[in-house]
């Protein structure tokens, strides 16, 4: 039997209409698991004297891998010995997160077995987190997910788990092949996530559309995300039907009744002024769409996006340690993205040497851009400049040129200038 | 040794995705046409092969047990064929193919009770979080009791679809910002505000201390002897309390109860829908920790949804609101003070000043 | 005679529609101006050598001044020597530059006996430059000037000559007394203006009404920009007129065929979208309004600015060099203007104390705020923080904290944390 | 010496404005009620008195001859009382009160055949400009010249109402930018691109060191011995040719023929009309000198005039019109070439990235 704590400030979080993990946590403890008994008591105490009680890190891992696992021990084992040790594995999820009810079972056995029996479903980069093991199991739990077909996803300085949202699976919107970009990312550089051999660590996210669901553009080194460059597709006649209000505006998200006003939900909202809607017709200049995504949101029924479809790469999101937050900015406006992805991976990999060469410890691959420049990244990876990549040119005039860029070379004799120029 | 390495598998990488797909994704991969949401945290999806998938989506707790998860396998084995997903959001999607088992789903579903439908468009859906006090070292909240405080008071708004677009809430328990808060329509920050104390008996011991004086982005670090023992200072003026020092170096831990607490940022996005993606910007600055329920926090965030909803257009995600009222409207809207530690001062501040007559009164 | 050199180059420039500068310096050097004569010269030869022939500055100045005077020598002197010494005297405008001709004369008649008989009208910053004096004239010229009544302007790290647009006298728009104004501080200052005594420059510009017609906005260091608080004022007979076609749209701006249309040129301009016309009645919700103009641009006979006038303060607007080019930030968004201006000039003193004290040498105000912060600034000056004074709040977490606002202060004893926390 | 200062009249300012108004500006100061274009370069503003004003703007050298300001006091003398009156942008307004003058007025400004009227509404006003190589040290190209070589080229907007909105043009004529071509719709920027030559065997004595290497924005000099004399040394890597050394220290001129030329920048605007006020952006980073009338400069500056007119919406300013139709439409529509060059590398750069998937093609 596990030992139950006195829990008054985590009771107060069974109320409500929102699921508890409280409740959840307690069923069991209650049912004998002695981790999640301490785990509740522990963090009892952190709410009451409002600070964390688990120490700083702690090495631990399993052979061969330079990461996958978070060390983690308690401030005050004494009190709760059931979490003294509470490392974390990231099991590295199956792309889109769909899962087998059999197949997770599996990993479910083990972590009953030899951890706390509590998990973040799923951590922030993507991996299932099974939290809390003893040092003693790290090993044997490994043998038995990888035994089942079950690994370890990244930390450290290394790739880490790629994720992609639900894309060609369940979403109409998808331009690109998510789960297949996600999958063949991670199998092509096992080796570069689980040895951590960089400056610091760098992460794919891969969205099948602009619309971003797993955030790739404002969390990823390298966000692939889906476009296309052809017309958006129009269906006229479901044009009509959401015009007449037989079709919900916006697939009901904004409400069963919501009818589509299509001057002002859709021409008007839309961003560079592209569509028309004359005669009952609806057009737009495809040439001018930015491809924002907007008016296919809200009538998904009558546009769909083209068929040449392929990804836009957005280089450098990250989070503000050390030089500020970062979104990923455009590197390359249009990549074809078919199986084996070579002409990416190929990018990818300029993309690590030059980062690998250039960066600084613990510097992320959009700090390095930022402190060496966009040109340099964009020449390091063989591209060319175009506008796309800004928002706008500099304003600044502090140009610099390169000495062969210059007639006559930066050489000068001053004794020329002063024959023409006295002192 | 070398035996057990050799014998040992690696590299295998996860399940092939294909693996864990019903029978209907499998038969309609990158066919779908269209999708309508029957209700909140109901979504049909039609094929262009007739076929149609209903996804039931349930409001979770990303931290969860084994036993938990059971319950869900379970619900899955019986309704949908052995399989569910997650979402990016953590929560928990059932699909199902056959509509006569839609009805039945719901029922067990709110015989459940800890699986609530909702999350989906115009509304608020899961907070995307980070590990608080249940896992991590550097934390100055907590994560999943916020999280819980914050989603029980806005519980209307995840099983509805009453807002003008949708509102996406995020939380980070210190400035690592493990989750998506730097772009994120509300954004609950767990922040230090006292400078580390030194530990200055171990330091040396514990740390490398030009890393330690390299991780500091303000260079408030500097080497110093204390007492005999090699350790290092910091320049209180110049902390901003970011932590990097800790990360590099355990004897230097910021954590303290009257320093900590919550900063509150809005109208961030990530989408590229209609508008550019934004970053998160300052509301509040800091919330005294509070908890279990952390009221000041839930409630300053209900207030600004609530103004939000009053005042928005339909379509307008928060930023685009703030930005189309302006900032000032913003904070007198919503009754938001407005400090000194709104103003930026970081490597960018420049950018964000009003360079021009135009503002409202 | 004055020596004509031979000059093919700048010839072509006394071709085509637009005034020629060659064609009027070379009827003076005709005329017998040497000075006149030998600037072709020398300006021909920069021409053909594509670089320019003035040595490096050269102090010179009028005694009791630390500025006024831009020394300036030929490095071609034995060429041209009625340019060998070539310096300019800056002479403070008239307010708006208004001349009265007599008045005018006074300034020619001097400087034809005693000068180039060259003057650019105006300098950037707004002076009367004359261009080009020999050393010895220098202190002839500043007695004979003053005498007149006329003086000189800033130079070097001083206050510079400060500027308006024509304001009240000719223009409908103008909020505040923008001559007035430039005078006052004119007057006020006249010893920071000729006695350098601070880190770098400093410039005063003054706008009537945000359209900014001297450019305050982007060139003073404190520009003062005329507004209202009140509301616009409608005259819905004139309105009607616009809309009727009886008025020409914009003053006749776009042509005298250019006939207003009120939703298109007005309401949809709008940035604010706070006009409305309906029933032939045009309301304006002044609550939204952030006084663009452009709306009383386009209609100035039916719209005018409100009646509470006074004006916004922007501070730091600049040239690049060193950190970049800046405009006038928002500091105090409305200020009464009323002679003798106490309440402005005593933020204006807090202001050059505070630059005084903290910036560095070449450091203007701009700068200096960049360096310290924006908040530092605005505290020195004794004005609280309001939205107003940014375009958005920050982004970054990196929040500064005094110790007496944080409970507790920040002496922590590591053995205090050491006992709730095991190492 | 003393008795000279004593005597000496110091610190008057500059004549009381109202001292240099007609009549009946004193008379209506303050009370002007509308103004109207009669034609380009004649305004007329109504009082509430019922007084007329008719203005009429000529545009002029700014660089001018007693002579000539002679034949402007005589044509003042006789038309307007005896007063007139400069534009902030160098153009000279005669300012006529008796109607029956304005005609005769005309008549004899065409005349003089340097006087054009002209520079008002949606046209091309006088530009603004600098010394250039009739009076600076620092200059990387003329002014004056340049000047009117593009005024000959763009003259019939000067005397016309056909473009979409104002166009204002400035030059300066080194980084300095005396001119507000930092936000000019068209600016012309001198630019070097070449370090500055040191002259080794006088810097010390002509320059102080410290100041020297201090003045350089991207720390590009240091301080060396060369051949026994103390002289500092550029990292060529580093420079970025701002020229803010030689300002400073005379024995380190950057001006060089085939080192300095121009560089062309777009859609800046000082005025809170409509938008706020926008900074210039580079549009050409590099066009050699091309004296007398530099006809590549010239010719591009048309071609951008051009496009924009046939493209921009009516009271479109031309950054108003880039920014709607994309920067990267700008460069395709203008046939302007993107180069590395435009890719901003200062401090504020990495706000200039395009953090989007939108985008034209
Ligand atoms: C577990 C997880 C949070 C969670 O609750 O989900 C996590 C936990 C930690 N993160 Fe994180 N990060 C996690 C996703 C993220 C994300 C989100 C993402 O990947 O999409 C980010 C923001 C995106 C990014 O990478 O910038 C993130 C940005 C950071 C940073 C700041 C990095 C930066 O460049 O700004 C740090 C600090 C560091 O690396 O030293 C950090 C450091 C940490 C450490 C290792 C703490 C530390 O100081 O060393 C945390 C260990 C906590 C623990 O004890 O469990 N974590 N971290 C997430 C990983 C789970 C997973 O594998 O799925
Ligand atoms: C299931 C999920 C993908 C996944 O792989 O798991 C998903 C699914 C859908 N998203 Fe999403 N989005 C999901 C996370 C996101 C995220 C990521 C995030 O929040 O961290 C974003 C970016 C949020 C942001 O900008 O801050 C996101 C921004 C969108 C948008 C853009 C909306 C906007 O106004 O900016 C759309 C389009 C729309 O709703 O009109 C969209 C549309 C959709 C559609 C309609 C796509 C489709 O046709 O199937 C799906 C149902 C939407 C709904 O629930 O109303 N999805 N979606 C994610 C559900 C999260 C959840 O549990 O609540
Ligand atoms: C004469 C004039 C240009 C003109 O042709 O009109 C001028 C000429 C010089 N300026 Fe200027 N500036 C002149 C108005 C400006 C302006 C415009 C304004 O005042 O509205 C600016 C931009 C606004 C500003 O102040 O930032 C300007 C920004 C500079 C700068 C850059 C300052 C900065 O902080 O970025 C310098 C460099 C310096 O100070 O070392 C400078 C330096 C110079 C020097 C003194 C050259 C130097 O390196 O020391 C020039 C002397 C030229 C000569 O030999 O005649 N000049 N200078 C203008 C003054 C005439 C007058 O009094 O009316
Ligand atoms: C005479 C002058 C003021 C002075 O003190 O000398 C002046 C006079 C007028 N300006 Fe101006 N502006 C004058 C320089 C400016 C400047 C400064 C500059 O260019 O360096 C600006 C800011 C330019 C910028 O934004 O880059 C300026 C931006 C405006 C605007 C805003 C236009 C816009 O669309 O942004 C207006 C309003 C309008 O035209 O609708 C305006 C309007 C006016 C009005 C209509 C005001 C009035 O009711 O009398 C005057 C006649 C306009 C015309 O010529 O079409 N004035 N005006 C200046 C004439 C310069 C010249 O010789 O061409
Ligand atoms: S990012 Fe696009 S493709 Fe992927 S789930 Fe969201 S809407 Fe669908
Ligand atoms: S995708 Fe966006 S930009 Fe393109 S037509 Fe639709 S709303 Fe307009
Ligand atoms: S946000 Fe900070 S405290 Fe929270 S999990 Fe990430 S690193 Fe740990
Ligand atoms: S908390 Fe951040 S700013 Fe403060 S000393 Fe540590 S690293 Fe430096
Ligand atoms: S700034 Fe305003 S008040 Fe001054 S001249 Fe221009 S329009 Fe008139
Ligand atoms: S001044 Fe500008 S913001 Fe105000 S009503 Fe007129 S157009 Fe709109
Ligand atoms: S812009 Fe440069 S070269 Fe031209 S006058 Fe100013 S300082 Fe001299
Ligand atoms: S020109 Fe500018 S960047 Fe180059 S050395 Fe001189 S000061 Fe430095």
């Amino acid at each position: 039997m596990a030992k139950m704590h006195d829990t008054p400030m985590l009771d107060e979080l069974t109320k409500g209409p929102w699921p508890s993990f409280v409740t959840d946590i307690k069923k069991a403890a209650e049912a004998g698991n002695e981790a999640c008994a301490d785990l509740l008591g522990q963090l009892e105490l952190s709410y009451k004297d409002k600070e964390g009680h688990w120490k700083h890190g702690g090495i631990v891992g399993v052979l061969g891998y330079g990461g996958g696992v978070i060390g983690r021990y308690s401030d005050v084992p004494d009190l709760f010995p059931g979490v003294e040790h509470f490392h974390t594995l990231r099991v590295n999820q199956p792309a889109s997160k769909f899962y087998k009810t059999e197949r997770l079972r599996e990993v479910l056995d083990i972590w009953n077995q030899r951890g706390s029996g509590m998990l973040n479903m799923h951590g922030s980069t993507g991996d299932m987190v099974l939290l809390g093991a003893f040092t003693e199991q790290l090993e044997p739990i490994f043998a038995e997910l990888t035994q089942k077909g079950w690994d370890l996803g990244g930390s450290g300085s290394a790739l880490r788990t790629p994720a992609c949202c639900v894309g060609k699976a369940r979403c109409e919107f998808a331009c690109i092949d998510t789960q297949d970009i996600c999958y063949s990312l991670t199998q092509e550089y096992q080796d570069e996530m689980h040895r951590p051999a960089w400056p610091y660590k760098f992460k794919f996210k891969i969205d099948g559309c602009p619309n971003c669901c797993v955030a790739s553009l404002a969390r990823s080194d390298c966000a692939i995300i889906g476009t296309w460059r052809d017309d958006i597709r129009i269906d006229q006649e479901a044009v009509a039907a959401y015009v007449g209000g037989e079709i919900v505006a916006h697939g009901g998200a904004n409400g069963p009744d919501s009818k589509l006003d299509i001057k002002a939900d859709v021409i008007d909202l839309c961003p560079t002024g592209c569509m028309f809607y004359e005669d009952g017709k609806l057009s737009i200049n495809n040439a001018e769409c930015t491809r924002c995504m907007h008016c296919i949101n809200v009538m998904p029924r009558a546009l769909r996006p083209g068929l040449d479809t392929g990804a836009s790469i957005l280089v450098g999101a990250k989070a503000p340690i050390l030089e500020g937050a970062q979104m990923g900015s455009l590197i390359i406006p249009f990549i074809k993205m078919e199986e084996p992805y070579d002409e990416f991976k190929e990018f990818v990999e300029k993309m690590w040497d030059w980062w690998d060469e250039n960066g600084k410890n613990r510097e992320r691959i959009g700090e390095l851009i930022q402190r060496m420049g966009l040109s340099a990244f964009i020449t390091a990876v063989d591209l060319k400049p175009i506008p796309q990549m800004v928002k706008e040119p500099r304003s600044n005039p502090y140009i610099f040129y390169k000495e062969d860029e210059v007639e006559g070379g930066f050489e000068r004799d001053i004794s020329d200038y002063r024959k023409k120029h006295a002192r | 040794m070398a035996e057990f390495q050799a014998n040992k598998i690696t590299d295998i990488g996860p399940p092939k995705y294909d693996e864990m797909w019903p029978q209907v994704i499998k038969d309609n991969y990158g066919k779908w046409l269209y999708h309508d949401i029957l209700e909140p945290g109901v979504l049909v999806h039609v094929s262009e092969t007739g076929a149609k998938v209903w996804s039931l989506r349930c409001g979770a707790t990303r931290l969860m047990t084994t036993m938990f998860l059971e319950q869900i396998c379970k619900l899955a084995d019986e309704y949908c064929g052995g399989f569910f997903r997650f979402t990016t959001r953590n929560n928990v999607e059932f699909i199902v193919s056959d509509e006569s088992k839609l009805e039945p789903l719901k029922k067990a579903l709110a015989a459940n009770g800890a699986l609530p439908l909702g999350g989906t468009g115009a509304g608020i859906t899961n907070i995307v979080h980070t590990q608080g006090w249940v896992h991590c070292h550097t934390p100055a909240i907590d994560a999943s009791g916020v999280v819980k405080a914050t989603m029980d008071e806005l519980f209307e708004y995840f099983g509805s679809h009453k807002l003008p677009a949708q509102v996406r809430i995020s939380l980070a328990c210190c400035l690592n910002m493990c989750g998506a808060v730097h772009c994120s329509d509300i954004s609950i920050l767990g922040v230090h505000r006292k400078p580390p104390v030194i530990e200055h008996s171990h330091l040396d011991k514990m740390c490398e201390i030009p890393t330690t004086i390299a991780a500091c982005p303000t260079a408030a670090i500097k080497p110093s002897k204390i007492d005999d023992y090699k350790s290092v200072v910091v320049n209180a003026d110049r902390c901003m309390f970011c932590g990097n020092c800790y990360t590099m170096c355990p004897a230097m831990p910021l954590a303290d109860a009257d320093g900590d607490g919550i900063a509150l940022w809005v109208g961030g996005k990530v989408s590229n829908a209609k508008s550019m993606p934004m970053f998160s910007k300052l509301a509040v600055p800091f919330i005294p920790n509070e908890p279990p329920r952390w009221p000041t926090t839930v409630q300053t965030i209900k207030k600004i949804v609530e103004v939000y909803a009053g005042d928005a257009m339909k379509y307008e995600r928060v930023g685009e609101w703030a930005q189309r009222i302006g900032w000032e409207k913003f904070f007198e809207k919503t009754g938001i003070e407005f400090s000194h530690h709104h103003i930026d001062d970081y490597r960018f501040a420049a950018t964000t000043w009003r360079t021009s007559t135009q503002f409202k009164w």
